[in-house]
């Protein structure tokens, strides 16, 4: 990408290029296939996956830069980089309560909207994805972040987008043995496949 | 001569459509009166005005004008005839919900038997002209029959007469323009000075010129103190609609969910203000301008006929046999409805009986194209609207605007599915006005159970305390006696 | 031997380092966030009919309301019939259930009258009336309001004299409804009760 | 003079129909550019996509014959046909536009319901199912072939003279390393055709007088293909500081499908933005798509991912791009949730 090396420093671009590609040409959902849980489930409503993507975007951005803190801070002096899956997860699960304290404070019926899927955002495949990523790419914190924040904006998009479609296809006419998860199923597939138009956009 | 001014509007209607007027097939200079049919007929509870009680017993004899039928705005319906009450039944009503309803049936004697109240003297104030309207049974008579004297609030700053009559085939306005010229600028004049109103407008389409001479005429002879600014509209469908001739003449969007009134603005049907002359002179509404027209009829023409009077009656006035026909709208091509029991009669707001062969082709599914959404006046999303209908999300469709639809039926007449659009927004707006009065009985449901539970908590409260009160005494007592029975021992 | 040692000492220790902050951090927050109440609770019982009938087995709406942020199943409202499963499920964005109900005539809209003539005064229906829309008073007929009943018939099964009868709602003498215009084939036949043409 | 119409023609099998015949000059251009298997895409597509179409119908025990006559179906088989690269064999044109009608529109319940464009499907389905095939038959206007050759192509045996990539394509790979005075050498630019550099020019100019007509006859608005053709020469434009590298604003306006989606694809209403506003903005993003895949992606055209891709930001335009309701503040957003 020619152009954008104009638009900023080499740095500056990487970083960019990092939110494109985690957002856009590596879809954590359509085209690494991470975070099919929520993406399926809390699709239904706008406002809800609305609600399940701030949710996801604080997380992800968050347990992106506690891993790497916790990996160059701790594990690697400590030389226990073996333990990282399992230091991760419980980074991440003390990322995601928090985030659902926080929310229920905040927004008692997200909250309860997002119901399950919240504390699912843990086992979300996504999150431990991005982190795990990080660590095998050996980012930066600004890149781990940046890779986060990439991968939460690829999510959300996708999430809101779906919502949409969903919300207009509860109205359609289709056909009953597709309708419901079938039929989400077999769109959320052409999405994928719309998605395969920015394969090798971008070569990180 | 009173002062005016004609001019053309500058505003252009957004959306709209063109269709084919059709006008001329019944367009007459003169308008004849038709002879009393054998049997009128009056709804009890849709004659306009809201459910009614009927005034009258069967075998009553009734003069014309008497009044028959009070509803339960305060509106009287008075017999336009005089005869004799024949009967109170289940009748066949000219009205969408093509059902039969209680009527009070009336057979003419043609006896020149008149009833009528006394007329008004100048200067009267607004209230005696209310009590007017009522006692003479003025309803909005453009189609709506909303009762008139409601509109009359203080503070109204411009009162529009509509003559547009965008819709096709229609020409009972403009009829009544040509030939009642003057009652129509009286009681405009009468009602506008009651209200302390300066600015009357009259808003007519372009293709009525012989409306805007016989009103110019009728101006320079007037004497009234207002000021009349004749606007010229554009012919478009549907520059009659109340909101829609409120902002072209005067700039101001009534908002949603409001009406002109709230915006300062009266806007009435000619036919209305020359019927509200003739009440303040002491006559009643009894007959009413009818356009019969379509193709089907032999000879199209406007009639005065009596109000009550069967649809049979006035399709006979045509020189048509109403047997040879299926079915006859009533109200126009855009907005009337169908009727196929031809017994029933005709009440205030029936403006016009359209008989023509439509062959409208099957429905396909919608494709989305917009055409509606071009052609609809209040900007809304039809196609999205009917899709959420269709899908059975009443919520949704009520998002998108529904309730601000002004069933013009413009979208109809865009189709390229002919989807019959207007009749499920219709639909949809009754089910959103059940669904408010549902909400509504709900939320006052809860308040007063609210309100028990808080009571119940109160007395038991107050129960616990006396009862405590009460046992703190008994103890004392016992107290008392022990003490006493061991002081005794 | 000492590597092994070392390994896990550095595992345990790191793990508990990271337990020990996460668990500081989440006992600050649920302090810090705490919430009283449940707001949610009023969400939920605007969705409900307010008819305070007591079917949920709950003695009102607003109680079933709170029972069902506290997670009981929302399809135990008969009067709301199966639409205001279909609302709650979307509130709440849990599965939607069958209402769980005897009959489908539950969801018909009911008042209660009472035959004035057999009516002895015994106030008891007013006593059952969640929302107060009986009047009288002892020794003295009584009247339904009908404007304010929910049909929730409380009122008949405390009647000695069986004198309250639930009607059908009465509707305004002009009130109608247009009718439905024709669909054209659609799989969605079935959700609004048109037959396949 | 032709009278021109109020409103949009008054039957959905007119709108088709108009748009069908507005497809003619486009065929006969094409036809005589890169030879009959123009024709040959369109008399198997056609004829597949209305045998899709009754079977799904039949399957959902639907009417058929008025669904049929409504030309929905002929209309998806033509598009999907002349997107098809020419000398394609016949199985991949019946996949495409059985996939098309199958999986593009009647999984969603049939005409009106699909949330994305059918034809496009069909061709991105195939784009990624066979993309050799996909990318190396089309037919170099040079070369135009004769009937047999033609035929042979038809049947899968395609000859390497009359085949190659297609000019975006070239410009993509070949003409990279060269300057843009080198790139002017090829003789696709070098051997003039009728006054024209080369034979897309001419079919582009044939789909455009075809458009044009459409939107005389009110069938379709002004906003999408405007959207599409202005934001494609903008964004080009834009990016073409370097002309060694980029390929020529003209080259992506013509060269692709361009303007043939603009005024034929992108108008689809069914899966488009509904409202004015919403159709410029579903056109402008479209084309900053098209833009991107087309200079960074894999594809050498990318018009069908591009709308594919703003296909499911449909409803979310059409939600923010309500028109102001007359009486209203502001314009409805949202949804306003569900059931």
């Amino acid at each position: 990408m020619a152009a954008l090396h104009l638009l900023g420093g080499d740095q500056l671009t990487d970083l960019l290029l990092i939110i494109v590609s985690a957002a856009l040409v590596n879809n954590f959902v359509l085209i690494q296939f991470l975070g099919l849980c929520p993406f399926m489930g809390v699709s239904s409503r706008i406002d809800s996956a609305l609600g399940m993507s701030f949710a996801t975007t604080f997380v992800l951005t968050l347990s992106s830069v506690v891993a790497y803190l916790l990996q160059t801070l701790l594990l690697i002096p400590l030389d226990a980089m073996w333990l990282r899956t399992l230091a991760f997860i419980v980074a991440i699960a003390v990322a995601v309560q928090f985030t659902e304290l926080a929310l229920k404070k905040t927004s008692p019926l997200l909250h309860s909207v997002l119901g399950i899927y919240l504390p699912l955002i843990t086992t979300n495949c996504a999150v431990l994805g991005v982190a795990l990523l990080n660590t095998n790419r050996a980012h930066t914190l600004a890149e781990s972040a940046f890779y986060g924040i990439g991968a939460a904006l690829g999510f959300s998009l996708v999430l809101i987008l779906f919502a949409g479609v969903r919300e207009r296809l509860q109205l359609a006419d289709i056909p009953a043995p597709f309708r419901g998860a079938s039929i989400a199923l077999i769109t959320a597939g052409f999405m994928a496949l719309a998605f395969m138009g920015f394969t090798g956009m971008i070569r990180l | 001569m009173a002062d005016y001014q004609i001019r053309r509007c500058e505003r252009q209607l957004e959306g709209g459509i063109h269709p084919e007027t059709q006008k001329a097939l019944s367009t007459t200079d003169s308008c004849i009166f038709v002879g009393d049919p054998k049997r009128l007929v009056f709804p009890i509870h849709f004659s306009g005005g809201g459910p009614g009680e009927a005034l009258v017993a069967v075998a009553d004899i009734v003069s014309q004008g008497t009044p028959i039928i009070k509803c339960q705005s305060g509106i009287t319906h008075v017999a336009s005839r005089a005869g004799k009450v024949i009967d109170i039944i289940d009748h066949e009503i000219a009205h969408p919900a093509a059902t039969k309803s209680a009527s009070i049936i009336i057979e003419p004697s043609g006896l020149e038997d008149q009833n009528y109240l006394d007329p008004l003297v100048w200067p009267f104030d607004a209230d005696t002209l209310r009590n007017r309207a009522i006692e003479a049974g003025i309803l909005g008579l453009g189609g709506a029959g909303f009762p008139s004297f409601k509109k009359w609030s203080e503070g109204m700053q411009t009162l529009i007469i509509n003559g547009a009559e965008c819709q096709p085939y229609l020409t009972t306005d403009d009829t009544l323009m040509r030939i009642d010229t003057h009652s129509m600028i009286r009681g405009a004049s009468m009602l506008s000075q009651s209200l302390d109103i300066k600015t009357i407008i009259i808003g007519i389409e372009d293709n009525k010129p012989e409306v805007l001479e016989a009103i110019e005429s009728a101006l320079k002879e007037s004497c009234s103190d207002c000021f009349f600014d004749v606007v010229l509209l554009d012919t478009k469908y549907p520059s009659g609609s109340e909101r829609h001739l409120v902002w072209l003449t005067l700039g101001i969007e009534v908002p949603t969910g409001s009406h002109a009134v709230e915006s300062g603005v009266i806007v009435h049907n000619p036919g209305t203000l020359a019927a509200l002359s003739r009440a303040i002179d002491g006559k009643p509404i009894t007959d009413r301008i009818v356009t019969l027209t379509g193709e089907a009829l032999a000879a199209p023409q406007n009639i005065v006929v009596p109000i009550g009077a069967p649809i049979s009656h006035l399709i006979e006035a045509t020189d048509t046999n109403p047997e040879s026909l299926t079915s006859i709208t009533i109200g126009g091509p855009m907005m009337g409805y169908s009727v196929t029991n031809f017994t029933a009669g005709i009440t205030k707001t029936t403006n016009c009986l359209l008989a023509r062969e439509v062959d409208i082709p099957p429905e396909s599914p919608c494709i989305r194209c917009g055409a509606c959404a071009t052609v609809c006046p209040v900007r809304l999303q039809p196609q999205q609207m009917v899709f959420a209908l269709k899908g059975g999300s009443l919520d949704r469709a009520i998002h998108e605007g529904l309730t601000d639809c002004i069933e013009c039926a413009a979208c109809n007449a865009v189709c390229p599915s002919h989807i019959p659009l207007a009749e499920w927004f219709r639909l949809g707006r009754f089910e959103a006005r059940d669904k408010a009065n549902d909400q509504r009985l709900a939320a006052k449901a809860r308040e007063r159970f609210e309100a028990r539970n808080m009571r119940l908590k109160r007395i038991s409260l107050e129960k616990e305390a006396k009862r405590a009160v009460r046992q703190a005494k008994t103890a004392d007592a016992l107290e008392k006696a022990r003490k006493a029975r061991k002081e005794s021992a | 031997m000492t590597d092994a040692l070392w390994t896990i000492g550095a595992g345990v220790a790191g793990l508990s380092v990271i337990a020990l902050l996460g668990g500081i951090l989440l006992q600050y927050a649920s302090k810090g966030f705490s919430v009283d109440g449940n707001p949610l609770v009023n969400s939920i019982d605007a969705l409900l009919p307010q008819t305070q009938c007591g079917q949920c087995g709950h003695p009102g709406c607003k109680p079933y309301a709170e029972a069902i942020a506290g997670g009981e199943p929302i399809n135990r409202c008969p009067p709301g019939g199966q639409d205001t499963v279909d609302r709650l499920a979307s509130l709440l964005g849990v599965d939607i259930l069958p209402l769980d109900a005897d009959d489908a005539t539950t969801e018909q809209d009911l008042v209660a009258i009472i035959i004035e003539k057999d009516c002895i005064g015994c106030t008891k229906c007013i006593q059952a009336c969640p929302v107060d829309a009986i009047v009288g008073a002892a020794k003295l007929m009584h009247t339904v309001i009908v404007d304010e009943c929910t049909g929730c018939d409380l009122c008949v099964e405390p009647c000695p004299v069986d004198c309250i009868d639930m009607i059908p709602r009465p509707k305004s003498p002009d009130y109608w409804m247009p009718t439905r215009p024709n669909i054209i084939s659609s799989d969605r036949c079935g959700q609004i009760g048109i037959q396949h043409g | 003079m032709i009278k021109r119409p109020n409103y949009p023609p008054m039957d959905t099998q007119i709108v088709m129909c108009t748009v069908l015949i507005a497809l003619v000059p486009g065929v006969i251009a094409m036809t005589l550019f890169f030879g009959v298997g123009v024709l040959l895409n369109l008399a198997t597509a056609i004829p597949a996509a209305l045998a899709a179409e009754a079977i799904c119908l039949g399957l959902r025990q639907r009417p058929i014959l008025p669904r049929l006559n409504d030309l929905s179906a002929v209309l998806t088989g033509a598009l999907i046909a002349l997107s098809l690269p020419q000398a394609a064999p016949w199985w991949l044109i019946i996949l495409a536009s059985t996939s098309s009608i199958m999986l593009g529109k009647h999984l969603y319940g049939g005409l009106g319901q699909n949330p994305v464009n059918p034809a496009m499907l069909g061709y991105a389905l195939m784009l990624i199912s066979a993309p050799v095939t996909m990318t190396t038959l089309w037919i170099d206007p040079l070369a135009t072939p004769d009937l047999s050759t033609a035929w042979l192509a038809y049947l899968g045996q395609s000859s390497d003279a009359v085949t190659g990539a297609t000019m975006l394509d070239l410009y993509r790979t070949e003409f990279r390393a060269l300057t843009a005075a080198e790139a002017s050498q090829n003789p696709l630019f070098t051997q003039a055709h009728l006054g024209f550099i080369y034979g897309y020019e001419w079919v582009a100019l044939a789909y455009l007088v075809g458009g044009l007509w459409l939107i005389y006859q009110r069938v379709i608005t002004w906003h999408t293909p405007m959207g599409l053709l202005v934001t494609l020469t903008v964004v080009s434009a834009f990016f073409s500081f370097d002309p060694d590298t980029a390929t020529p604003v003209w080259i992506h306006l013509t060269a692709g499908a361009g303007i043939f989606a603009a005024f034929f694809i992108l108008t689809d209403p069914v899966s488009g933005a509904t409202s004015p506003k919403g159709r410029l903005w579903f056109a402008i993003g479209v084309g900053i798509l098209t833009y991107l895949i087309r200079t960074y992606g894999l594809y050498p055209d990318a018009i069908a991912f591009a709308v594919l891709l703003m296909n499911f930001a449909v409803p979310m335009i059409d939600q923010y791009t309500r028109p102001r309701i007359m009486g209203r503040g502001s314009s409805i957003r949202g949804s306003g949730g569900q059931s």
